[in-house]
This record gives structure tokens, C-alpha cells and sequence, in this order.
């Protein structure tokens, strides 16, 4: 069985091909079934290899070369149970975007199509695979393919700037990766994750070892867009067509960190000690940093699309913290939180496009009361929002609170805190978004939001109006958000993701199975850590936040005169200046990049080194 | 001087940067990027040399000669096309700015300064 | 920011990433004295096992074969990306190919600059086919020969012109020309699988050190990888040059921009 | 070597900054050459100092001939 992880790969890649290389001869329909054919193979092979993980870790070799004397000479897809569910979880993602977008361009050749495929064959190849430079070759195939989606819409004004930016950042942080990767090289003589963790444990953290993760944590966090990375990612999600913002937001940036996940676990866990305080705080720091930063932003959107890039952002924050406790539990939690969030992000950019393609138009003031008669997808928005905010007991709270458990044994209370403020923020945004969209409520103007011209007033997809909302695109957002709320009520998935968490930080087992053939089975005992009362507490206190401030931003022309009215001033400025470091200047943002890295560099500098 | 191609490579790196910052042209923007590119290149294959050896290509040479390091080159080689399709990427996203906005200047591609 | 405050901005956070750099390159083991295992163990085994006498050929298309595959893709996305970026926007039309495209000084070419251009197509090709086949013997292989191989398609533009380049290569030729080497890779992947055991496993005879038929798939490799790269980058090329020649109509243009 | 990079990285006119480029694309060649890499510095040339520039200057082509038109659309309205 493990003998189909190439062909998870290869499918969507000869799809792809075969659809470019033959253009001229088939008509769209003929694209549209056979990629989401392709997609759902994919699929299908995905959950194949899920079984077959949990069974056991998966070492594939290419080629059969299989290492020597614990030497690896030839590339391994590696794949253990949360890479295989990881895989799972893009694929369907795919399928549902194809389903999606049957209907949503109206002109469409095959090359967003074979876009589609090969961005999904990267992604697959990056989350499976065991070597390092062949993780930087996927990287990079999923990073173009991205941005070629990005800027698809030519004919629009946003995307050439978005995929501009995009492009430019991702490129110096998919460079830094690959210096990262050198200097390992040149350390230990190897490529191979498992065998170069293996030839750095034990030794006490250098310079080298210390800059090369610092750099490869960079390129990856670039990905993931994490503060001060994270300027591209509005403009590029702004701007991509609505099934690409999808993926992007719901699988790519979560790859980033997954990665980095990856390769802490098995590169470095072994030199840079999983217990130190120093690493764990720098992480920890940034993703507060960041889960805060984004929220405030996200708050301070009228553009749908950029509010959830911020939300996004501010996740992807929340993400970090879960991954910078360094322990299984933060790592599981983390895993379910980052299914069950991109599952309900992804239903509510479709949700957004729907309104798009309906409206021509994703700007909350304008759309002020256009929305009233979308029976479905206004509840839906609405209950997304709910989830985002971490209403119990659905899917994000679930995975939300098995992180804040996971940082309070570790001694960081106060994670909760800021997982309530980024939940009520971000969940906060969008049902004020969904009463001034679906229900009228509000002022027409809203200094929080920002009063200046909104750059892309015109619509970013198509030019003319629809009355219907087609199926293809009502159930994938259904789908996805069932599937994201109720993860968190399917029988035992918090034990699963435990165990596979707890598979997944074992570096030794990992090296044995990898280099010398152990089978690597799933620990079956593990501690279990289920919700609490404080949870809960959190959980709805964060909800009732979300839905205090979306009230009062809506409500705000009642509530003139009293004490509200200065803080709202103070708060407008203050998202307005917020608003101004995103300058969509490429030029900024390389800046800021150099600015991250140089600091990044200089706390771990002073943090790692003995 | 057993350090400096390294040393080059680190100047590269920020002097490309730099030309990437402060570009007030996408093409040279570009261009610059291309620059940051290749001190991967120098880096990897810097990294696989080895004195007194030849190249890791045995149809003149007897199997076993001190040869340099293959795989960083097979690296690199991956490396090299990598950049150059990135870019030609890069360009033809600039081209159609271009033609869009009629500029290449970034300053003038901003979103608040495109329009009047 | 203004450019001066990023400029200022920049440079000290760049002499902090420079010194950075040069604290991490300072562990690594002197220029001139790298020891490795992997590199080491490839010199080793790669002609006797493999029968291919370049190893970086034999690590590209056959122990890290799967690189070769996604590094193909990502030409492959490029040149899709390219294609849909730059796919003529409907206010365009194409101009006359025979009218001077502005800012192409090509025309006056004299003839004996034509002929001599043309002359050097012939041997280009040579020269690049060589590349391709020999790959696993000196050095070349699919992406160099590829390279030069589009080249050649190129010159034959610089010395005549667009129209002769067109007959040369159409786009739909190269366009198919790409997607087969691209399909041609997966399936030699496939090959292995079939009838071997794994991805990318040679299934063919491997024959002798330094004859061309040696080296199993890897030759086949190489020409599917040739084929896929001459197909990109002759299209790229092609693509930009495609450009000089559209123009804006009269009705088109920036001036659907702006409110 | 950091000569030539510093040279295109400061060289603000895109024309003048690709003939420096293909410079530096063929003076990497060679140095690859010297490093015993001859596959990587055959690609290395005809990418660095041959397509890409030329990439650069059919980019710049096409960027040229725009401005021309529109000057000439303008003098014509």
C-alpha cells in the first residue's frame, strides 16, 4: 500500500500535463471532470495512505535506494500519521475548490486547472516528503505554482501588485531556506532528515547550526506569514481568484509551519533542546505577536477578503504559539485547530465568493443590506463566525483548547488571554461583517474600518450580474463548514491526534525507521487531555467578546456621546496607522523581511547559544 | 583565504538585497532578486570542493579519484533552473504591470498612488 | 516608509544579517576540505551500479530523480504562469508582424548577418542534441541541452525574424513539446513502479560505462527532461517576444483604470 | 566576483544592468568551471549570461515599445 505515495503525486501531475499539452483539442467541460477526477484520486490515495499510517510510519524509497550503513542515498516520502491526515486535508480541499470554481469563471482555459493540479501535487510532495532539498523543491513548485494562481486574473487591477509581492518575499524566503539547507550539508555530509538529525544530536548548538535554523525557520515562517512576514499576504489573498484564496489560506500558510514542525522535530530537536526555555519563549513571542497584530488588523478591514487574510494571519499566530510549546499536546492540539479552522475559513471565503459573484463586490459598507436575501449563506456566514470566535463545542474551540491546556501545564496561563482576544477580534470582524452584510445593521461609515477609498471597488471576477447562486457553489461551503465544526465531535479524534502527535515528535523513531527499517508504529499509550471548565470559560468568553465588539461597531451611532466614543476615536487611529505600515510596497516589505530575519537572528543568537 | 568565497557569498546576498530595496524599477527589481539567486549557487558548490580533485565524471578518470562532491551540484543544477523560471515569472508579472499602469516604478504601483 | 527611512532601515538590519552569515558559513569545514558521506559514497557506487560515468547526471535523474520531477513542474508551472499572464488581453490586438514593432531595430539585418545567423542554428542544434544524449556520460545532459536547444530556436529569430520563428516552432508544437517531456518523466518514474518495484527504479538493461546505450533510463531521462525543458523555455522566450509584437487597441488600455 | 554583483545590484538602468548581468552570469560560469562543476557551469552560462538577460531584454523590448506608442498616441490626440 505505502506504493501508492508516488502515485498521490503523479496523478495530478500527468493530469496537468496531459490537459496543457493537449489544450486545443478538448473543450472546458472535459478539463473541469478530469481535473476534479484527478483531485479526487488524489484524494482517495491520501486516505489509502492515512490507513495504511496509522499503522505504521510509511518510508518510501525512490528508486529503491535504500540507505547503506545508515547513509541515505537515495530520496524517502516519509509518512506518518498527521503528514498522511495533512495530505487528507489539502486534497479534499482540492476537490471541494474544483467544485467550487465549476461554475465561478466564466471564461476559463486549462491552465488554471493544470495551475491547480501541480499546486497540489507540491503540496502533497511537501508534506510527505524526508529530505530536506527535496522539501525545498516543493516548496518551490507549490510557491510558483501559487503565484501564477494568484495573479490569474489579469484582466483586474489588484493582482499584479498581490502576486508581486508575493512573489518577491516567498522567493528570498524559499533563498533562506536553501542557504539553511547548505550549511547542514556542509555540516554533516547528508540530505536526509532523519540521518542529519541523527548526525547533529548530541553535539551542544554552534553558530552553523544555530544560523541555519534561524534561516530555514525564516522561509518557512515567510510561507506561513508570520509578523514581520506577513505584509504579502493580504495583498496576494485580496487579490486571487476565490478557489485559490481557499487553499491558500485554509492549507498553505498552515503547510509553512508544518514544515517547520517537520523539520525542528527531526533536524534539530536532537541539538536545540526541545525543553529550552529561550526557543520556546522567541516562538511563543512571535506567534503572540502576531495572533494580536493580525486580529487588530482584521478588525480594521471593510474588504471581506483581506478581513479574513487577517484572520488568517492572526490564526496562523495562534498556530505558532500551539507549535512553540514544543510538547505533543500542543502539537495535537494545534493539528485538529488547524483542520478545523481551515475547514471554516475555506466555508467562509466561499461564502464571500458566493456574495462576490452574486453582488460584484466584497465591501462590507458597500454591501451594507445587499445581502438580505441570501437565505443560506448569511446563517452560514454567521455560524462561521461563531466557530471562529471558539464557540463550544465546535471544531476550532475544540482544537483552541487543547492548545490553551497544553501552555497552561507548561506554566503560560496567560495563552488563554491571548487566545481570547485574537478569537474575539477576529470572530468579532466578521459578525459585524455578517450584520451589516445580511442584516442591514450599522452606520454606512465606520472609521474603525477605515474611511479612505477602498482600492479594488470594482469587481475582481466577473462582469456580469447572476440572480442564482449555482449548487457547485453552496455545497462545498456546506461541506466545509460541517466538516470544520463538527470535528470536534467525531468519536475519539482527540486521542487520534495525540497519538499521532506523540508519533511525530519522536525523533529517534523516527531516524530508526527511516534509516535502519524499524517499523515505526503510533505509540498507543498516551496521555489524554480533554476540555476543561476553564476552556470552556475561555471559549465563551470569547464569544461574548466577538460579540460585544461587533455590537458596538454596529451599533455605534445609538452609543454618540458616551465614553465609547473616545476609545472608538483612539482605536481608529490607531488601526489607521496599523493600516499605513501595510503599504503594498514591495520595497517595504523586503525591508521588513531583512528587519524579522535580523532580529529573529540576533534572539536566538542570545537565546541559544551557550 | 580559505574563507572568502563564503564571505563573497554573504556580500552577495546583502548587496543584492539591497538592490532589491531600494529599486525604483521592476525589471532591475527583478534583475537584483536574480542576484540574491545565485549566492546559493556559490555557497553549495563552494561547500562540495575539495583540493586536488577532479570533477565527478569518470569517463576519462579511474573510479576512485579524489572527485568533488556531486551532489551539491546536482543541487545547484536544480537551483539554477529553479531561478531562472522564477524569474521569467517575475518579468512577465512586470511586463503586464506595465501595460496596466504604463509604469515600472513601484513607488507608483501602490495601490493609493495608481489612480488620477 | 520613505525610501531614505528604508534605506537607513535596510542597511542595519543587512550588517546584521551579514554578520550572521558569516557566523554560521565560519562553521563550516574550510574551503577546499569537505568531507562528506553522501557525495563520497555516490563517487563510489555510481559507475559500477548505475554504468553512468557523469554521478551528477546520475544523481539528478536517477537517486534524486523525484527532485528532477518536482524541479520539472516548476518549469512547467512557470511556463503555464507565463502563459496566463501574459495571454492577450481582449483590447489587444496583434500587430501586423510585418510592420516595425517600435523599438526593434531588426529589420535593416544585412543579409550575409542572416545567413550567418541561420548557419549557426544547424550546428546549435547539434550541439545541444549532443548535450541531451550524452548526459550521462560528460557533462550535459536534459537541462543544458535543453537550454542550448531553445537557443537555437532564438537565434533563428535574431537573425531573420519572428514570422521565420513561428514556422520554426509554434507555440502549439512547443506548448505539446513541454507537456510531453513532462509526461514522459512521470512515466519513466512510472516505468519503475510497473515493472520494478518502486518510483523511478531502472528497469533496463544498464549495458557499459561510457556507451551511449548504457545507464539504463537515465538516457531516456534525459531526453524526456531535454524535451520538457527546450519546450519551457523555447515557449517563455517565445511568449516575451509574442509580446513586442501585441499592442494596445485604440479603446483599451490603462484607461480602463481608476474610477 | 563581488565586484561584478555589486555592479548589477547598483547599476540603475535596467539596458546597462543586463549587459552587466550576462557579465556576471558568464563570469559565474567560468568560476563553476574552476570549482570542477562543469555540468552546473555549462547551465550556469547559458541561462545566466544568455537567457535570462535576453529574458531581461525582450521584457525591456516590449516595456519600450509601449512608452513609444503611447508618446505617439498622445502627440496624435
Amino acid at each position: 500500500m505505502g506504493d501508492l505515495a508516488p502515485l498521490a503525486i503523479a496523478v495530478p501531475m500527468t493530469t496537468a500535463a496531459l490537459l496543457v499539452g493537449t489544450s486545443w483539442l478538448i473543450p472546458r467541460r472535459v478539463v473541469d471532470v478530469a481535473s476534479l477526477a484527478a483531485a479526487s484520486a488524489s484524494a482517495v490515495l491520501c486516505a489509502f495512505l492515512l490507513h495504511e499510517a496509522s499503522k505504521g510510519r510509511i518510508v518510501y524509497w525512490f528508486g529503491g535506494w535504500e540507505p547503506r550503513h545508515g547513509v541515505a542515498i537515495g530520496v524517502s516520502f516519509t509518512i506518518d500519521q498527521l503528514s498522511a491526515s495533512l495530505g487528507l486535508f489539502c486534497a479534499l480541499l482540492f476537490v471541494t475548490a474544483f467544485v467550487f470554481s465549476w461554475r465561478y469563471f466564466v471564461v476559463v482555459g486549462p491552465l488554471f486547472h493544470a495551475l491547480m493540479l501541480v499546486f497540489l501535487a507540491g503540496m502533497l510532495g511537501f508534506g510527505y516528503t524526508g529530505d530536506l532539498f527535496n522539501l525545498f523543491v516543493f516548496f518551490e513548485l507549490m510557491s510558483v505554482a501559487a503565484y501564477a494562481l494568484v495573479a490569474y486574473d489579469i484582466e483586474e487591477e489588484g493582482p499584479l501588485q498581490g502576486a508581486l509581492n508575493f512573489a518577491v518575499t516567498n522567493t528570498i524566503g524559499a533563498f533562506f531556506i536553501l542557504i539553511g539547507i547548505a550549511l547542514l550539508y556542509g555540516r554533516t555530509g547528508a540530505l536526509n532528515m532523519a540521518q542529519i538529525g541523527a548526525t547533529l544530536a548530541g553535539h551542544s548548538p554552534d553558530g552553523l547550526v544555530i544560523v541555519s535554523f534561524t534561516l530555514i525557520a525564516v522561509g518557512f515562517l515567510v510561507k506561513a506569514a508570520v509578523v514581520p512576514f506577513h505584509f504579502w499576504l493580504a495583498d496576494a489573498y485580496s487579490v486571487a481568484p476565490t478557489p485559490v484564496c481557499l487553499l491558500l489560506s485554509a492549507a498553505m500558510s498552515e503547510l509553512g509551519l508544518y514544515a517547520l514542525a517537520r523539520v525542528y522535530w527531526t533536524v534539530f530537536s536532537g541539538v536545540l533542546d526541545p525543553g529550552d526555555p529561550g526557543l520556546q519563549a522567541v516562538l511563543v513571542g512571535v506567534g503572540t505577536l502576531t495572533a494580536l497584530l493580525g486580529g487588530a488588523m482584521c478588525f480594521g478591514q471593510r474588504h471581506l477578503k483581506r478581513m479574513l487574510a487577517f484572520a488568517t494571519v492572526s490564526h496562523v499566530g495562534l498556530f505558532l504559539i500551539g507549535l512553540g510549546l514544543f510538547d505533543a499536546a500542543g502539537l495535537a492540539g494545534t493539528a485538529l485547530f488547524v483542520v478545523a479552522d481551515g475547514c471554516v475559513k475555506a466555508a467562509l471565503f466561499v461564502s464571500v465568493g458566493v456574495i462576490q459573484h452574486l453582488r460584484e463586490n466584497v465591501d462590507e459598507l458597500r454591501l451594507r443590506g445587499r445581502g438580505r436575501e441570501l437565505k443560506l449563506t448569511g446563517p452560514l456566514f454567521a455560524i462561521c463566525a461563531l466557530g471562529v470566535a471558539s464557540l463550544p463545542p465546535f471544531g476550532p474551540f475544540f482544537g483552541k483548547t487543547l492548545v490553551e491546556s497544553a501552555a497552561t501545564d507548561a506554566g503560560l496561563w496567560w495563552v488563554s488571554i491571548v487566545f481570547l482576544l485574537s478569537s474575539a477580534l477576529t470572530g468579532g470582524a466578521l459578525l459585524r461583517a455578517a450584520g451589516r452584510v445580511f442584516l442591514g445593521l450599522g452606520p454606512v461609515r465606520d472609521p474603525l474600518a477605515g474611511d479612505e477609498p477602498s482600492p479594488d471597488e470594482t469587481d475582481p471576477e466577473l462582469d456580469y450580474r447572476h440572480d442564482r447562486v449555482p449548487r457547485t457553489m453552496t455545497v462545498p461551503a456546506l461541506a466545509l463548514a460541517v466538516a470544520g465544526l463538527g470535528l470536534s465531535l467525531v468519536p475519539g479524534i482527540g486521542h487520534r491526534a495525540e497519538r499521532a502527535a506523540a508519533q511525530f515528535v519522536d525523533r529517534s523513531a523516527y531516524a530508526a525507521s527511516v534509516l535502519h527499517g524499524a517499523t515505526g508504529a503510533p505509540p498507543v499509550q498516551v496521555a489524554t487531555h480533554s476540555v476543561d471548565a476553564m476552556g470552556v470559560a475561555v471559549g465563551v468568553g470569547s464569544v461574548l467578546v466577538a460579540v460585544a465588539l461587533a455590537g458596538a461597531a454596529l451599533l455605534r451611532g445609538r452609543l454618540r456621546g458616551s465614553a465609547l466614543v473616545s476609545v472608538e476615536d483612539a482605536a481608529g487611529a490607531f488601526l489607521g496607522r496599523l493600516r499605513a505600515l501595510h503599504s503594498g510596497l514591495v520595497a517595504d516589505y523586503v525591508a521588513w523581511l531583512t528587519v524579522g530575519t535580523a532580529l529573529l537572528a540576533a534572539l536566538f543568537a542570545a537565546t541559544l547559544s551557550t | 583565504m580559505s574563507f572568502l568565497p563564503y564571505a563573497v557569498a554573504a556580500w552577495i546576498v546583502v548587496i543584492g538585497l539591497y538592490g532589491v530595496v531600494t529599486s525604483r524599477n521592476l525589471v532591475h527589481l527583478v534583475t537584483c532578486l536574480a542576484v540574491v539567486q545565485s549566492a546559493s549557487y556559490l555557497v553549495l558548490l563552494s561547500i562540495g570542493y575539495k583540493k586536488d580533485a577532479v570533477a565527478p565524471i569518470f569517463d576519462t578518470v579511474r573510479v576512485g579519484t579524489r572527485a568533488v562532491d556531486p551532489v551539491v551540484q546536482a543541487l545547484t543544477l536544480a537551483d539554477v533552473v529553479v531561478g531562472v523560471t522564477v524569474t521569467a515569472l517575475l518579468l512577465s508579472l512586470a511586463v503586464q504591470a506595465h501595460k496596466r499602469y504604463g509604469t515600472l516604478d513601484p513607488e507608483k504601483l501602490r495601490p493609493g498612488s495608481r489612480r488620477g | 516608509m520613505t525610501p531614505k527611512v528604508r534605506r537607513y532601515v535596510f542597511l542595519v538590519a543587512g550588517a546584521g544579517l551579514f554578520i550572521y552569515l558569516i557566523w554560521g558559513f565560519s562553521g563550516l569545514p574550510d574551503f577546499g576540505h569537505y568531507v562528506g558521506p553522501y557525495g563520497d559514497v555516490l563517487n563510489k557506487i555510481a559507475v559500477p551500479e548505475r554504468s553512468n560515468t557523469d554521478i551528477v547526471t546520475a544523481v539528478n535523474f536517477d537517486y534524486r530523480a523525484i527532485d528532477t520531477l518536482g524541479e520539472e513542474f516548476i518549469l512547467f508551472a512557470a511556463v503555464v504562469g507565463v502563459a496566463s499572464l501574459l495571454r492577450t488581453l481582449h483590447d489587444e490586438s496583434s500587430r501586423d508582424p510585418h510592420d516595425d514593432a517600435p523599438g526593434r531595430r531588426v529589420p535593416e539585418t544585412s543579409l550575409a548577418i542572416r545567413v550567418a545567423g541561420l548557419g549557426l542554428v544547424a550546428p546549435t542544434v547539434l550541439v545541444g542534441i549532443y548535450v541531451v544524449l550524452h548526459g550521462h556520460q560528460t557533462p550535459g545532459g536534459g537541462f543544458q541541452g535543453g537550454v542550448i536547444l531553445a537557443t537555437a530556436l532564438l537565434l533563428t529569430y535574431l537573425s531573420a525574424d519572428y514570422m521565420t520563428m513561428r514556422r520554426v516552432g509554434p507555440t502549439e508544437l512547443i506548448e505539446a513539446a513541454e507537456g510531453a517531456g513532462a509526461v514522459g518523466f512521470v512515466l519513466i518514474g512510472l516505468a519503475g513502479l510497473i515493472f520494478g518495484t518502486t518510483f523511478f527504479e531502472n528497469v533496463l538493461g544498464k549495458g557499459t560505462p561510457g556507451q551511449l546505450d548504457s545507464a539504463g533510463l537515465i538516457p531516456f531521462s534525459n531526453v524526456a527532461v531535454g524535451l520538457a525543458v527546450t519546450g519551457g523555455f523555447a515557449f517563455m522566450l517565445s511568449e516575451f517576444l509574442l509580446q513586442t509584437l501585441v499592442r494596445r487597441g485604440t479603446s483599451g488600455g490603462r484607461k480602463r483604470e481608476g474610477p | 566576483m563581488a565586484a561584478v554583483a555589486t555592479a548589477v545590484a547598483l547599476t540603475r538602468d535596467p539596458l546597462r544592468q543586463a549587459m552587466v548581468a550576462s557579465l556576471y552570469g558568464l563570469v559565474l560560469g567560468v568560476l563553476f568551471f574552476a570549482f570542477e562543476a562543469p555540468d552546473v557551469a555549462l547551465s550556469q552560462t547559458a541561462v545566466g549570461a544568455v537567457a535570462l538577460p535576453l529574458m531581461v531584454l525582450l521584457a525591456l523590448a516590449k516595456v519600450k515599445a509601449m512608452e513609444t506608442e503611447d508618446e505617439a498616441e498622445e502627440r496624435g490626440e
